[in-house]
């Protein structure tokens, strides 16, 4: 294993404070326990968006703390959920009176331990709602799992529900929006090789070099199945495949189309597979309206990429275009 | 002579000894986790039973419930993930199972560990056979009532827990999982082992050991 | 060789023309000859700016054109520069009548293309202005070689001058802050990993599991020297002697700090390498006033980063914080 | 008997038969270029001399010096990097050198060749010795004038212009260089085969057996 690391067990800490320094003009970084709050939180009378998660993701979820999108960010060990202790001083941290979104990840970790986190913070106060998001569709039959995980989809949620929360919605409708964005997105991912998470110094799973897991999550963990590599158009249509067929858009529908990095793929590849994606879009008849490429959620140097697409109604692209000022997405100001 | 209760010596014991065996066994429990997880499982429970190893060090529990209680928090806090908040309640509800009580006997220790288990049911919401820790604590515990009602000692009944989450562990290895990360693999999670059943094991194995009992 | 490609042959003009409608708010793309330029060029009155060089370094150069940074970019095959017969069209267009500035990196193959298309460009009626880019300390003795090379120093000759062609500076006061900034930036680069070209299809040289590549460029080449790998501290200092030797600031300075991922890289790893950068600047006295992180001029999915110090003076500062509208990089609007 | 002059059929086969050699080595260049440089030497040209084929398929050139215009104008557009202005110019020079004549003999040969070989100096600013194609082109500027000057047939002075160009190749091998990518590595440029150079070398072995010389 080969990493810019200085000891496995200080990555996070290292990282979060390089973060925290590098984007002083944006956020606060609190250290034990860690995370990050925008460097104006809380702000008055506005409703605090709060998500977090294992690292490993990045720029989820601290690249998204500041204006017009999270208001909090707590980065868990490497692909391990964040614990109560953090997720607690984070969510009071984001609280302006106005209550507190929770945006979390369908993972049993991640669920358990922000559920605990919202349930002590009730206790001291803060109105909390939690959306949940499980927009990947590489889960088949999960009525039979834990439920879908929550991908790429993520990012989309944290844009619009905190456009939502920027110009004033109250909790229940920055929720509302929120589970909205959740249940119009769906998200599909392959990888062309493993990551290697610093304390376990191997890859995490082995792909010979000919072969591609489709359906990946952003944990390294495996995906639904495994298939001899082919073109770039070949894996764009499956992927699109299970997305469409899930979302079963019509013809004239207005989408949003997501081509996220899983880390270790060069930009080019990206927009390979998105000119793939736009064209299979175009062909069913929909409107690619707005657009997103580039390493947005990682699984670390992992080699691939997710597509999602988003159905848009006019407030989400509303939502989606206002201004937004966070070290990983900025526009409007 | 066989003790016929177990005191906070053992509870702080029994930590120390799960510290040792989980750090022992952290590239062993990654690799399980890496196979049909996220390849996190080692280092999160050896990240959380470290800590327990500095409180122990500073702070010394005066009964078994203070103990457990300790461990509860220090899990909950440290270790994150599934098995974080899942062991975390375990300990949380076996320290309110025992209350104050300074000596712990067989029936109170089969409580303990009855409590636990249902804990992590409750937080979890899963069931025997989906492959999951809960395989090796619903054996352990059914073991040890067992084990109690025969009228054995703690030991032999910690004993026949940690058998039995052996055997159930390893029983986890056919199954398909309906719960956790692996249930995401669906078929291709046959053949492997649950990290966090295996995990379970070897701390109903170090509570054995703690009360004497040979490994 | 695994990658989300159709063909090797077609990678550029495929990954061109996604990028082209993934950012067709910002861009147009000329498929043949290739290049891109700003939706809205020639600005009236406008000094342009037009960059290019070998394709596989995204988001340069393309990604840079926008608002306050490039009006054309011309993208040559993989890590080959472009031809005339494209850099000539791309200079015209964004000639506005106030002259084109050429931001070239100082390889041969990129030298004598600009070369001649300036010279071709001129004959057609076009002022030309070519700022030559050589932030690279990694080059040794470089009176006996082609010269330095030029990296990430070009991210930010590109947006300084961009800013100053912006608010109305006239051609040779644009060239000119772009050479100050050249003068007064200086790179050095490490390689974990190789990059593979499609072409190719093997690793562009082979490291052993323990070994780093000091001195790397941007193309794969092989850098300074090799040695075992060591801590992301170590690295940094490894990196930043060379550079702050050779710029030699002095006590009180203020500087910019980037850090560059290669493309490979978890932006993590980028944040350990920025704060012990940070740190090893304060200790020398320097002020870091600037930041930027994160891949930004990249080496396919090579794995490594650079670390770049550009010396600051106020109207620097003022032209970096200027807006920028581009799809790679945006701020104040 | 042995052709005294050559005409546009041969510089027709010549950038045929260059492309075909491009072609097969173009692996083997690309290896060249890995080694010192980025690997793109063998693509670059083998993209260029394609679509000189492309060219030829579509116009057909009059005389000699149309045939190395439509190759310097399709190298200049097609390669990029380092080889193509230095190729292109040096295609470019030698059309200017050859004018219209439609039969080249020995002398305008040699002419040709050497305002090649110029071209590429002009243009690239390199002396001999510093490790790039002019290594290749300056012993062959140096034997095709000998041969001329001995009364040799065009043929027989390409044939003697390869060959040197195939020693000065492999005569880079122990240079450290001065100019291009190489030049960056220092010493561990040596032992290492100029992928220009080598280029050069099968480029005029081209012309000679377009002029009817055995491999
Ligand atoms: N719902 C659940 N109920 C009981 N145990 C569970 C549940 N979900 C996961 N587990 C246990 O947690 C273990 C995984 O723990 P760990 O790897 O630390 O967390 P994560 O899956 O978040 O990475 C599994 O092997 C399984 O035994
Ligand atoms: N200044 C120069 N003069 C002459 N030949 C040069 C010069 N620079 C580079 N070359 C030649 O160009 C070759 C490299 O060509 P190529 O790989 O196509 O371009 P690039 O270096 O831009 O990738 C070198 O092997 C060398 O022979
Ligand atoms: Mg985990
Ligand atoms: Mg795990
Ligand atoms: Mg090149
Ligand atoms: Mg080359």
């Amino acid at each position: 294993m080969k990493k810019l690391i200085n000891d496995p067990r200080t990555v996070v800490d290292e990282a979060v404070a390089g973060f925290g320094q590098a984007h002083a003009a944006h956020v606060k970084v609190n250290a034990d326990p860690l995370f990050v709050t925008r460097k104006d939180a809380p702000r008055e009378g506005k409703v605090g968006l709060v998500s977090g998660g294992g690292s490993g993701h990045e720029p989820l979820h601290a690249g998204y703390v500041g204006y017009g999108m999270l208001d909090a960010a707590v980065p868990g060990a490497m692909f391990t959920s964040p614990t109560p202790d953090a997720i607690i001083p984070a969510t009071i941290a984001a609280n302006a009176g106005a209550g507190v979104v929770h945006i979390v990840k369908n993972y049993t970790g991640d669920v358990l331990n922000f559920e605990t986190a919202a349930e002590m913070a009730e206790a001291e106060g803060v109105s909390v709602r939690t959306v949940l998001v499980n927009d990947d569709v590489a889960v088949e039959d999960s009525l039979y799992t834990a439920g879908r995980r929550g991908v790429a989809g993520t990012v989309l949620i944290e844009k619009i529900a905190g456009a939502a929360a920027e110009r004033g919605d109250d909790l229940d409708a920055v929720a509302a929006i929120g589970n909205r964005v959740n249940n119009n997105v769906r998200s599909m991912g392959v990888a062309l090789s493993a990551c290697t998470v610093p304390h376990a110094g191997v890859p995490s799973f082995e792909l010979a070099d000919d072969e591609i897991e489709i359906g990946i999550g952003i944990h390294g963990e495996p995906g639904r199945h495994r298939i001899p590599m082919e073109s770039a158009d070949g894996i764009t249509a499956r992927l699109l495949g299970p997305v469409l067929n899930d979302l079963a858009p019509i013809a004239g529908d207005k989408v949003l189309l997501f081509v996220n990095g899983m880390g270790g793929t060069p930009a080019s590849e990206l927009y390979i597979v998105y000119r793939a994606a736009a064209k299979l879009l175009e062909d069913a008849g929909l409107v690619v309206e707005r657009s997103l490429v580039g390493n947005y959620i990682t699984a670390l140097e992992m080699q691939g990429c997710s597509i999602s697409v988003l159905l848009l109604d006019d407030e989400m692209t509303e939502l989606w275009d206002a201004p937004v000022n966070t070290p990983a997405l900025r526009w409007g100001m | 002579m066989v003790n016929t209760t177990l005191d906070v010596t053992w509870a702080i014991d029994w930590l120390r000894k799960s510290a040792a065996v989980v750090a022992e066994h952290r590239m062993a429990l990654i690799e399980l986790d890496r196979a049909i997880g996220d390849g996190d499982h080692g280092e999160n429970l050896d990240r959380g039973f470290s800590a327990i190893l500095e409180k122990l060090d500073a702070e010394a529990p005066a009964t078994p419930g203070t103990a457990f209680k300790l461990a509860a928090m220090t899990l909950m806090s440290k270790v994150g993930g599934a098995a974080g908040p899942l062991y975390g309640t375990a300990y949380l509800r076996a320290a309110t199972a025992v209350g104050d009580a300074v000596e712990l006997d067989a029936a109170t220790l089969v409580a303990a560990l009855t409590a636990a288990r249902d804990g992590v049911v409750a937080r979890g919401k899963a069931e025997a056979g989906e492959k999951t820790m809960i395989d090796a604590w619903t054996p352990a515990v059914d073991a040890a009532t067992a084990a109690a009602d025969s009228g054995a000692a703690p030991a032999e009944v910690l004993a026949a827990a940690a058998t039995a989450a052996e055997v159930g562990a390893v029983a986890t290895e056919p199954l398909i999982a309906r719960k956790g990360r692996a249930s995401y693999l669906g078929e291709r999670a046959i053949g492997h082992r649950d990290p966090g059943a295996e995990s379970s094991a070897l701390i109903l194995r170090a509570a054995a050991q703690a009360a004497g009992v040979e490994a």
